[in-house]
């Protein structure tokens, strides 16, 4: 039948134009920027020192000279709170990245190969997936020592699969479409036809799927925090907060609320953007798969 | 009174014009053909007429049925005619059934729907139904899913829930587009018989004007979103007062201007590949098998020949045509050819040497020589890169030998050649039509000055009066820079305007092989035979109908093909 | 936003309380008991570990020695009698109770004591306390209601230690089985144990002594902190002996259903210093870490106020306690100026190693804070007890690190061998060897107070508080320790209300 | 069919061989001996050498390696550090915990993502859609253990209703039990239907605009009973593919969420006999982890056959 795009005239409004009246990625966007900006400021500006321990002015609740009130030991929340998003964004954009890293090169790997190796990269994929991620994250935890190198790794790892999952799946197609055939009788080898159309035209998904990961990344990382595999104080993370707060729960419910809520609203921006970038970037290869 | 009377039908998809001011009716037991190009509004004229628009759809005017006005009408009401008054036959049989349900269990609802009758009941009239459509419970059991049918038996299968309530009007959006020419045939003369016997109306949609001559009483021809013109058929071919039309008809029947073929070598200021004497591609014997899924633990998995044992050459400035229905071995055997894939068996020479021996020099002086076209005009270009780029993509083969001057030189060049203009070198794919695409892959085959072009189904996608300019365009070009041509095609007709000699495939097997206008006018093989005959042609069909009374139906044989999967 | 909520919050609390109260009927006393613990024993065979959790459920509930030790710290005669002391201090004879029985129905005789003491000096023993049994030299029946135990040198604390959990009495027939089917002499049997639920104690009908009050009693384990409160103020626990949050204390002491007792252990929580390691090795750096960590903010912060400041390694409550809380007073620029002396450079990095329990956790990140004052970066490294068990203790692999020693009286290990925090002080370990060859009381305490001064000069390692015992129970509820000599509840004297 | 299964049931025991011989060599890394955790600080080497014998410890590490392997293979755990009982039984007693409140989870999250989704996607951008679509793009984003923690606030603190954590057992009631079970189990479950929600929206919407769709349309079939009739079943084959995958992501926040509500399920098991270094369970119970991952991602594979028949034949 005749699509409605084929009568529809094509007339691709300019990207920003686009992304401008697009509300979720609007959101979304701002909701990321927010925290980037929150982030960015703490290096040079938090309304106290993050992380000084007063005990005489512990557990003080919300005023003009503490937004957030102060916790257990005395320190500002707001100023946590903004530090915490340093630790939350730096885990989940190494984490990403070695997803990135690793897994788009062996998934494009397999996908050129095919055969045997290919068939291996996404067994031993699967095989990663298997595993209970916690549990990887703790025996890790235990055999180097907790931090945030080992949340970013423990984090890194489950990326690999992901990514190279998808850049396999995304792959594959591709290289079945004309244009590669095309590229191929141009005399152009496996390394070349990656680099110039398998890539490219993937880019927009590994963007999409970088943001998702990202929000990811950042519940990760709040878990392992949340079970004391995170960084470590004195450095602020969100997930540790709400550790900390667990037991005053009944006392001083809004240190739990706090860094609760800055988790959901950074996910949820994350997300918003992911789904944003989704319905922005050309959609066509997305959907031909 | 008019069946169906289609009156000043405007319709806005999110406020983009679909149609304008559309007019048509049916009478009861006519058949209206409705023809025009991709894009035309015919769809959704009859998507209108179903009230099964897509979203953001708005129509004005009037659509009656039996002079009750369909436009605005109540969902519910509208339920109770689908299917019982009004039914329809889409495009493509290979998604239209449910994957999950079984074709008896699809058809069987039709009954339960609209009759309300105990499901025994329902399916046993299904059976006499799907026995109706070809389809003999006896061999082809109701309790099949669709994927362990043909593509022409899903058909069937579709025409079976169409036709099972006996509508008065049944519409169908080019229903034999998807199928393969000897299925197209059987089809057509099925849903002739059938509203024949019903005495139901059928409103045909088609951009292939021998169907409409072979099928309909009255033909209407949309361009645009409007009806530019509509007659009786035998007045409306002979005497047509559109200019669309004109040119519509002049494409359907369009054969491209070739010079006579010459003996190799002795034309004057050909390219020098030409001049070497000898063949340039020669297969041998070849084999090339795909391995299927292992039946058993131990015993070896089966296998499937795509390509048995094919021996082809062509020669230097000759075109050779290859045609056979889907699945029979022509893509593959392109691949194998291109040196993409291995062959399995035989040998593929390279002007007179195996390929298979061929160093990585040998393999680029082939690619250099040897080029293709592929079917797609939107799947063959890499979207992200601009037209100079994208044509100039072989030229990674000279890489070394030219430099960026010559480079733009030949883009230009070939552009030019193609009838595109050199500043196109900086478009987008997307910004090109579909025939416009279709002529960029031809500049980029054309880039290494090859002596062969391999063109798998290269006018296939476009509509007949892009196809009659790319057609023309290849007769051109051939004869411009003495290439040899390799078509691989399905359509008949287009086989014999372009080629010299032609190779009829079938299930991975050359049948029969010789020079166009002999094979075609007088096949020797069974195979060839059918096909030949199957094949819709424009002055045939008008031939016919002149002679023709309305043929019994005989569609009640199965398609020959065997289920899939 | 919070604040509203926390408000809210509140009023909830109160209405559920008044609810609660109201719904509470008075009726006849009850006999039986829940207790929340916060720690699952592995198993429940006090002879065989060491976990704190074991001791919690079946010491003198259970299992009993020939001593106990009641809840004031005193040694008290259990499955033996009396005993006798020959005057040289080496010979203790043992009179056992007659009549005694085994929960499996076997009788309680001499051979038993045998039995139990040589096991636990065997060479392939498991017992976590085997340095108890060290000092025996040989067991011998007299006859079935006589032992005598012959030790190798005098042993001032022998008796003491023999009430110990690791030294319970068992028998030949069901030791065993005893980490699963614990057979002891003690008022209760062992009814249920629902795996990381609860552990349940029936009365023991055939008991040697005067019977338990309570026919059943149930050990709840409640590991969450929230949980333990949440538990609590729904009644679903009468107790929590040990209550793990002292954050939430304030709202049980402002309820009147509930009975809070704040009392103490033996558990000397201190900041270890690695003394065989530079920097410690120098004393004007222990010393300026002394002066650096304010104990007070230390115990606000890290135990919200519970918990008593101590100067050297010893208790408070114990006999020759002397207060050297004032040693070291809290002073940074002194900190920072012996530190220079010292040569450590200002940023000089460390590893503060942290074990799981809370106080360790938060008093660290506080004692960090109040280092990095002074000039001293402490990396925080918190472990598991496994790890720390072999990097820190075995190893001795750490700079700094906060441990709580709970067991009573323990200043023999600053006399030891390359023990962790690696003091070596020949003068130190003469003073202790002094004290452990004395029996007279006097002398005894006076030779303590010397001790307690020496590690307090040497600044050996940076000594915090006393870990509090912070007991919550169901107001009608009696008998139960205030005070935490060692970590158990005893049950035998526990009752509802009179 | 048969030989399909049998093919994939080797690579699934190649893959668990492979998953044993790794989690071995990790816990042969893990640093930590569990003699040490049980005997404490006032042990002695010889008591800690005789402790390590009575565990065979002594031995060395691939004798030991093919001790636990074949236990295994014969249904033997081996015997528990720490608890001095088989493994075996302490995982049955476990998985009377945690595989009711992965079922539990696993139902709610069915049963509210499925109608949901399908409401969403049935009622495409209506405010219905958008208010769907927002509050899944919200429990996404929530962290299970922070609604956790959040439901113990509201439900267990505040009003009392449900206890805090904890667990009484089965013989305690089915009702006590259920009771504690029921926050656990909407703490899993939000976050895990809201994605499984949003997959089924697109899945349907995906569906509804296939061909056989318009088909069923045309036969005059309602939209509504298109949907029930031929798009509902067509949408599920995707759906069945995440909660495959969610299964596993189930039991890594089983491990969470049994930590924070304090259920003696498998996940703090295991998680108690990492800190305690009892690692013969720690092998164990990863290994079963594993194993039920493979098994499951194999049972939604055999599950396609049965929803699909275009599968039925070919596998």
């Amino acid at each position: 039948m005749t699509h409605p795009a084929d009568i529809a005239p094509r007339v691709p409004r300019p990207f920003v134009a686009r992304a401008l009246a697009h509300p979720s990625f609007l959101l979304g966007g701002a909701i990321a920027l927010v925290v980037a900006a929150m982030a960015l400021l703490s290096f040079v500006w938090t309304p106290h020192e993050a992380g000084a321990i007063e005990i005489a002015r512990k557990l003080r609740p919300p005023s003009t000279e503490h937004w957030f009130g102060t916790d257990q030991f005395g320190r500002d929340v707001l100023s946590m709170i903004m530090r915490g998003a340093v630790t939350s964004m730096a885990v989940s954009f190494v984490a990403v990245g070695i997803g990135v890293g690793l897994g788009v090169p062996l998934g494009l790997l397999a996908a050129a190969r095919r055969g045997v190796l290919g068939e291996a990269v996404m067994r031993a994929n699967d095989f990663v997936f298997a595993f209970p991620a916690l549990i990887i994250a703790i025996m890790l935890r235990d055999v180097f020592g907790p931090g945030a190198v080992n949340a970013m790794v423990a984090i890194g790892i489950f990326n690999v699969p992901v990514f190279a999952r998808l850049a396999y799946g995304a792959a594959l197609p591709l290289w079945t479409r004309e244009f590669v055939m095309a590229a191929r009788v141009a005399g152009k080898g496996g390394a070349l036809i990656t680099l110039e159309h398998i890539l490219p035209n993937m880019l927009n998904l590994l963007i999409v799927q970088a943001t998702v990961q990202l929000s990811l990344g950042i519940l990760a990382e709040a878990a392992l925090s949340y079970v004391g595999l995170g960084v470590q104080p004195p450095q602020p993370s969100w997930g540790r907060m709400l550790n900390e707060a667990q037991t005053l729960m009944a006392l001083a419910p809004r240190l739990a609320l706090i860094p609760g809520t800055a988790i959901v609203l950074t996910v949820l921006g994350l997300n918003l953007l992911g789904d944003g970038l989704r319905d922005l970037l050309d959609p066509r290869l997305a959907r031909e798969r | 009174m008019a069946l169906l009377d289609i009156r000043n039908l405007d319709l806005n998809i999110y406020g983009v014009p679909v149609l304008r001011g559309v007019s048509l009716s049916i009478a009861a037991g006519e058949t209206l053909g409705l023809v025009g190009e991709s894009g035309s509004g015919k769809s959704m004229t009859a998507l209108a007429t179903m009230q099964l628009l897509p979203r953001g759809a708005s129509a004005r005017g009037s659509i009656r049925l039996d002079g009750e006005e369909l436009i605005g009408r109540d969902e519910r009401a509208m339920c109770a005619l689908r299917g019982r008054d009004i039914s329809m036959v889409f495009q493509e049989p290979m998604t239209a059934l449910n994957p999950l349900k079984t074709v008896g269990a699809q058809v069987s609802e039709v009954f339960r729907l609209h009759l309300g009758a105990p499901r025994a009941e329902c399916d046993a009239w299904a059976s006499q139904v799907l026995e109706r459509v070809g389809l003999p419970p006896a061999r082809y059991a109701p309790d099949r899913y669709p994927h362990e049918l043909s593509g022409g038996q899903r058909q069937r299968v579709v025409i079976a829930m169409a036709v099972a309530l006996k509508p008065k009007l049944l519409i169908a959006d080019e229903p034999t587009t998807a199928l393969d020419v000897t299925t197209q045939a059987q089809i057509l003369t099925l849903m002739r018989a059938l509203v024949a016997e019903d005495g139901a109306s059928l409103l045909l949609i088609t951009h292939d004007l021998a169907v409409v001559a072979e099928t309909a009483d009255r033909v209407a021809v949309m361009r645009r979103g409007e009806v530019v013109e509509e007659g009786e058929t035998a007045a409306f071919f002979g005497g047509m007062t559109h200019p669309y039309s004109r040119a519509l008809l002049e494409a359907s029947t369009h054969v491209p201007q070739r010079r006579p073929r010459v003996a190799p070598g002795t034309v004057p200021g050909t390219a020098p590949a030409a001049r070497e004497g000898g063949p340039i591609l020669v297969a041998d014997g070849v084999v090339r098998e795909y391995r299927g899924r292992r039946a058993g633990w131990f015993r070896p998995a089966g296998c499937h020949r795509a390509v048995d044992a094919v021996t082809l050459s062509v020669a230097p400035g000759e075109s050779v045509g290859l045609v056979g229905e889907s699945g029979c071995g022509k893509s593959t055997l392109a691949r194998t050819l291109l040196a993409l894939e291995a062959p399995q068996g035989g040998r593929i020479l390279f002007r007179g040497r195996d390929v298979s021996s061929l160093d990585a020099a040998g393999i680029a002086r082939l690619r250099r020589d040897v080029q293709v076209v592929f079917q797609d005009p939107y799947g063959s270009f890499d979207p992200r890169h601009k037209a100079g780029r994208l044509v100039a993509e072989p030229l990674h083969l000279l890489r070394g030998e030219i430099d960026a001057a010559e480079r733009d030189r030949r883009i230009a060049r070939v552009l030019s050649d193609v009838g595109l203009r050199p500043e196109d070198a900086e478009k987008y794919p997307h910004e090109f039509s579909g025939g416009q695409r279709q002529r960029l892959a031809i500049a980029r085959a054309l880039i290494t000055r090859p002596a062969l072009i391999v063109l798998d189904e290269p006018v296939s996608a476009l509509d007949v009066s892009i196809r009659a300019q790319v057609l023309d365009l290849l007769a051109e070009l051939q004869a411009r820079h003495a290439l040899a041509y390799l078509f691989i095609s399905h359509d008949l007709a287009v086989v014999r305007a372009i080629t010299d000699r032609v190779l009829v495939m079938r299930a991975g097997i050359i049948v029969e092989q010789g020079p166009t206008a002999a094979v075609l006018d007088a096949p020797q093989h069974d195979y060839t035979r059918t096909l030949v005959a199957a094949s819709p042609d424009l002055a045939r069909a008008l031939a016919e109908r002149r002679t023709r009374a309305m043929p019994a139906a005989n569609g009640r044989s199965a398609d020959a093909a065997v289920p899939s999967a | 936003m919070a604040h509203r909520i926390a408000r809210v919050l509140s009023l909830a609390l109160v209405a559920g309380i008044a609810g609660f109260a109201a719904g509470v009927a008075s009726a006849a006393p009850r006999k039986d008991v829940t207790l929340g613990v916060r720690l699952e024993p592995p198993h429940l065979d006090p002879t065989a570990g060491a976990a704190a959790a074991i001791g919690e459920v079946v010491y003198a509930n259970v299992f009993e020695g020939l001593t106990r030790i009641d809840r004031n710290g005193a040694v008290k005669p259990a499955l033996a009698e009396r005993w006798e002391v020959s005057p040289d201090g080496r010979t203790y004879t043992f009179f056992l109770r007659k009549g005694v029985k085994f929960h499996d129905g076997t009788d309680f005789d001499a051979s038993d004591v045998k039995f139990t003491l040589d096991r636990a000096r065997a060479a392939d023993s498991v017992n976590p306390q085997k340095g108890l049994f060290a000092p025996i030299e040989a067991v011998e029946v007299v006859d079935p209601a006589t032992v005598k135990v012959a030790l190798k040198q005098p042993t001032g604390r022998f008796l003491f230690d023999m009430g110990w959990a690791a030294a319970v009495i068992v028998a030949p027939e069901s030791a065993a089985d005893n980490r699963t089917k614990p057979v002891g002499t003690g008022p209760f049997t062992l009814a249920t144990w629902a795996k990381g639920d609860r552990i349940e104690l029936a009365r023991n009908p055939n008991y040697w002594g005067r019977p338990a009050a309570l026919d059943k009693a149930t050990f709840k384990i409640i590991g969450d902190p929230t949980a333990a409160f949440a538990a609590l103020m729904a009644g679903d626990v009468d107790a929590f002996p040990i209550y793990p949050a002292p954050e939430n204390v304030d709202q049980f002491k402002a309820d009147p259903r509930f009975k809070v007792v704040v009392g103490n252990t033996e558990g000397k929580t201190i900041l270890a210093m690695n003394n065989g390691r530079a920097p410690f090795t120098d004393i004007r750096v222990r010393r300026a870490l002394s002066q650096a960590v304010d104990r007070k903010a230390v115990i606000d912060g890290a135990m919200y106020g519970y918990g008593a400041p101590i100067g050297s390694h010893f208790a408070p409550q114990d006999k020759g306690y002397v207060d050297l809380t004032g040693r070291y007073p809290h002073d940074p620029k002194a900190a920072q100026a012996l530190l220079k002396e010292a040569g450590v450079a200002a940023g000089t990095r460390l590893r503060l190693v942290l074990p799981p329990p809370d106080y360790a956790r938060r008093g660290g990140e506080i004692i960090a804070a109040q280092l990095r004052k002074v000039g001293i970066e402490a990396e925080l490294v918190p472990m598991e007890w496994a790890q720390w068990l072999s990097e820190v203790f075995k190893n001795r692999n750490y700079d700094l690190t906060v441990i709580s020693h709970v067991e009573p009286l323990d200043l023999d290990i600053y006399a030891r061998e390359s023990y962790y925090f690696d003091y070596k002080n020949p003068e130190y370990k003469a003073l202790y060897d002094e004290l452990a060859a004395t029996s007279d009381e006097g002398k005894r305490i006076e030779l303590l107070k010397k001790a307690q001064e020496k590690i307090a000069d040497d600044a050996v390692n940076v000594f915090l508080f006393l870990l509090p015992k912070i007991g919550i129970w169901n107001a009608e509820l009696k008998g139960l320790w205030e005070n935490a000599p060692i970590p158990v509840n005893d049950l035998t004297e526990v009752r509802w209300g009179e | 069919m048969l030989a399909y299964v049998g093919r994939r049931l080797l690579s699934l025991a190649v893959t668990l061989a492979i998953a044993s011989a790794i989690v071995f060599t990790v816990m042969e890394i893990l640093p930590g001996d569990p003699a040490e955790v049980m005997l404490g600080t006032n042990a002695r080497p010889d008591t800690l050498a005789a402790l390590r014998a009575q565990y065979g410890l002594d031995r060395p590490a691939p004798e030991r390696y093919l001790a636990w392997a074949g236990g295994l293979l014969q249904g033997d755990m081996g015997l528990s550090y720490t608890y001095s009982v088989p493994v075996t039984q302490l995982v049955a007693e476990r998985m009377w915990v945690s595989l009711p409140l992965a079922l539990i989870a696993l139902t709610l999250t069915t049963l509210i993502a499925i109608p949901v989704g399908a409401l969403a996607a049935a009622k495409r951008n209506s405010a219905t859609d958008v208010g769907v679509m927002t509050a899944t793009q919200v429990g996404i984003a929530v962290p299970n253990f922070w609604f956790a923690m959040l439901l113990v606030l509201v439900f267990a603190i505040t009003l009392r209703w449900l206890p805090a954590g904890g667990f009484p057992g089965w013989k305690a009631g089915a009702w006590p039990a259920l009771k504690a079970l029921v926050l656990p189990a909407v703490a899993l479950a939000l976050p895990q239907a809201s994605i499984l929600a949003r997959v089924m929206r697109s899945s349907l919407l995906d569906t509804l605009g296939e061909d056989y769709v318009r088909t069923a349309r045309a036969k005059g079939l309602t939209r509504a009973q298109t949907v029930r009739r031929h798009a509902l079943r067509n949408a599920l084959i995707p759906v069945l593919t995440i909660m495959g995958l969610q299964f596993s992501f189930l039991l890594a926040g089983t491990i969470i969420i049994e930590n924070v509500f304090f259920l003696p399920g498998l996940g703090r098991l295991v998680f108690q006999a990492i800190t305690q270094r009892d690692l013969i369970v720690v092998k164990s119970v990863v290994m079963l982890l594993v194993a039920s991952v493979v098994v499951v991602n194999f049972l939604v594979e055999v599950g396609y056959a049965a929803v699909d028949p275009r599968l039925r034949r070919r596998v």
